[in-house]
């Protein structure tokens, strides 16, 4: 008998489904489950006989194609050979704004993050950013971030061709909605409601009676993820690999 | 011409004050060097991250050497957040110049190019801009409908870096971490500490010569093994983690990060 | 993905009226694919020198082939001058944008950076600058007093290249001739031909990648022995300079261009 | 006995004077006499225990310590890292404007020669351009350049610390006086007279009766130049090594 699906089975597969369609997308280093998503769909799209999808892993030395350095990311963004990536953001809020950089004032905030990294820029030129971040509470979506490291929403007159696609959570699935900057619920994940969402976000959003739970993966796809997907896995990230569950 | 010195006549050749140069931890990353500049008692560096900094930045913030910072990032990486760093932030100890990684790049680029700015897409929109008093907005001069940024040319006095090899002319083996080239071009001097030196010249291997420094940027070189311990160095070393954790426990407190460069100093 | 075909396929891949980047020659052009082109009857090119052009250049211009040329010279070397851009030149046969090489560098820099122009010193009060309307006077956004030249992007939408040698995966060897690189990334889409094909990936050696086109920026390779004959390989074969006069003698009349193209493909 | 110092060693130890005190100077690689001046400037430099002068061969894959591509050279020119660099030119005037494009009307010139290369921006940002051109004719050095490549001279607001230093001919050697904008003749090699050089001037200048002979270069270094220096040179311009004088 199969194991059920983990939820972050179902965040993996969730991943893979809103990569549909990319060729190329950038993850980093330290973000193992976009690039379970990534190497997923990579392996679905070999089986289907679609398109090859190319997944970058900035800082590795083996799974980075890169050979002009830290730079060539973001000329490669911008010259629109990357079609998703992935923001975090220690807060996220009703607009699609991004903080990665601290609450409590700034610039002596009281809490400080690392800092901005490249998102106020790869939010701007990568076409589909999908926002993961797995902790689902109105600590981290909020309705208005304390500091603005990359904003969902551009004014005419800016040059824009990417921006938020999804934001996706241990809880729910959003997608954004770039006419009018809001979020949409478009699923629940297994166990939870519609009403558990909306006391667990700190911003109103569109569909918030949404009744339709995130789909898991079929039998085979779960299979697949158990065996081949978790091998490729282990090459760069061994622990998180060794973290999911394995086939039978 | 590049002068050949000991790791010691070298942090005694940074003097405070200046605007220096780091690479991220791993790619270039000289901890072993900082370690000599905070024990000379180094002071009032306008540090520029290319584009992140981690483990070497946050020790000259903790030992109150660092005046201004402009990076993208300061982590730790999987270790977490860089303690110093949270802790001047709070205290409003270091003037901040928050900046995203692309503009880093744009800013050291219009260094190499010698020109006074570079243009970049992005950002409007940003509180990082908002910050940033040596960003401007304009008006793309093919289209006037656009708004553009443009972002000052960043030339630090010098730039510090480990490398794996020089040669004994002075040329360094950086691979592919061009940011650090890049960085070098930018750059008034760079001086690097290295792992060995090469007793035949790094550019008579045509293969080789994509990924080499050539000399003339090249101020010093200083063989000091190891120096990247405990940050790493791309494709020679790995990080060691456990030393990371252990430096991010230590420096929670200010006493804590004195006890641990002291003991850090007397192992050495 | 890269696909791998015969250079006959990838001459057909290349259609009249795109705009064409080259590499001078020695450096990594491709006179044998330009005879393929010229034999298929390609017309209308914009040709992007990057920067400065030569034989195959000056037989792209004998076949009428070039509509507008973009270059910041045209020459065959120590041969002398090149017989075919003089007399198109004279004739008014092609529109010209001259050029100044870092001019050209900064609007391929434009492009590999996405941005709609690059600054760049210099110029100012020559002709070269009043011939170009794609070239604009500002002001420095950081100097109310500084007047500073601004070129707009370039992109070609086909790089054709010869390098010594690729891999089944398409990453391409090209060494320190980094311009190359810039040339690819500024363009849409790059075609090379090769001197050998490698069966192990060429980012596994790590002394080699700086020197490496990524795959990624590759849509075609085709092995092509000696294609870069008679001009030459960087660092794999030199200049065949009696080809290259003798070129040059035949050229001097558009007759004994033609007799010299016909005799080339009867001779391959 | 010693041969005679020829008019080319005449020419290779002036520019070897010009370059005093530069430390990184760039040639093309068509360009031997400029390539010979450094070189010899260099062996000069090592005998006295001054400065390393780094000299750099543009094409030249052994003489050329660049790593970024033909881009470099400009960048490292803006850098500062140029001391000196050599232009000639199909035309050059008496207001030091280089062309290097044709006569005879533009865009469509009756004579047309290869075109600018980078003399529009190196001529801003090298502090020391030598102009040098061994025809010392009214067709060569006129009142006017038919197409200005590269100005000799630069409105108020534009940034340039470069521009011309001198003007070498086989006849006579030229300073550019940057407050003028004019040329003064140095000096006249042997053999010609000042009367001779005002003839073959298509421009006017100061100091047009100078009396001055320009210098040759005494037994001590005649004998490097034929040595030393000329092994040097064979091993970049064996051709043009082999049209020099050997020491006996």
């Amino acid at each position: 008998m199969t194991r059920e699906c983990t939820n972050r089975e179902l965040l993996i597969y969730t991943i893979s489904r809103l990569l549909t369609g990319v060729r190329h997308v950038a993850v980093g280093m330290s973000s193992p489950m976009p690039a379970a998503g990534a190497m997923l769909l990579r392996v679905l799209n070999k089986k289907r006989g679609l398109g090859d999808v190319q997944v970058s892993i900035l800082g590795s030395v083996k799974h980075n194609a890169f050979t002009s350095g830290s730079e060539e990311l973001f000329d490669c963004a911008a010259q629109g050979r990357i079609d998703a990536f992935f923001l975090g953001g220690g807060q996220i809020d009703g607009k699609g704004n991004v903080n990665l950089v601290g609450t409590g004032g700034y610039p002596n905030s009281e809490v400080r993050w690392p800092g901005s990294y490249g998102s106020a820029y790869l939010y701007f030129l990568v076409p589909r950013v999908i926002l993961f971040r797995e902790e689902h509470s109105p600590r981290v979506l909020v309705d208005q971030v304390d500091f603005i490291s990359a904003p969902g929403a551009t004014e005419d007159g800016v040059y824009r061709r990417g921006g938020p696609h999804a934001l996706l959570t241990s809880a729910a699935l959003f997608t954004f909605q770039r006419d009018t900057n809001r979020f949409r619920l478009e699923s629940v994940h297994p166990g939870r409601s519609a009403a558990d969402i909306r006391g667990m976000t700190g911003f109103s959003f569109d569909n918030d009676h949404c009744e339709v739970e995130t789909p898991g993966p079929d039998a085979e796809t779960l299979a697949l993820m158990r065996s081949q997907v978790r091998t490729e896995l282990a090459e760069t990230y061994p622990q998180f690999a060794a973290s999911l569950p394995e086939a039978a | 011409m590049t002068e050949f010195v000991s790791p010691e006549a070298m942090a005694e050749m940074i003097p405070s004050g200046v605007k220096l140069g780091l690479a991220p931890d791993g790619s270039g990353s000289c901890p072993a060097m900082i370690r000599l500049l905070i024990e000379r008692g180094i002071r009032d560096l306008h540090v520029v991250c290319a584009p992140i900094g981690g483990m070497q930045v946050d020790m000259l913030i903790g030992a109150g050497a660092i005046s201004v910072l402009e990076t993208s990032a300061v982590s730790l990486g999987e270790t977490g957040g860089a303690p110093c760093f949270g802790r001047a932030i709070r205290n409003g100890k270091i003037r901040m110049l928050d900046a995203t990684c692309p503009a880093v790049f744009a800013g050291l680029s219009a260094a190499e190019k010698g020109v006074p700015y570079m243009p970049i897409r992005g950002i409007i929109g940003s509180d990082v801009l908002e910050n940033r008093l040596d960003w401007k907005v304009t008006t793309n001069p093919f289209d006037e409908n656009e708004k553009i940024v443009v972002v000052a040319a960043i030339q630090p006095d010098i730039t510090l870096i480990h490398a794996p090899e020089a040669d004994r002319l002075g040329n360094v083996r950086l691979g592919r971490r061009r940011e650090i080239m890049l960085l070098a071009h930018a750059s008034k001097k760079t001086f690097v500490t290295v792992e060995r030196i090469s007793e035949t010249s790094l550019l008579d291997d045509e293969k080789l010569a994509a990924g080499i420094l050539p000399a003339m940027y090249v101020s010093a070189v200083a063989e000091y093994k190891n120096a990247a311990w405990p940050t790493g160095l791309y494709a020679e070393y790995e990080l060691d983690a456990r030393e990371v954790d252990n430096y991010a426990r230590a420096a929670r407190t200010p006493e804590g990060f004195q006890a641990y460069m002291s003991s850090a100093r007397s192992a050495a």
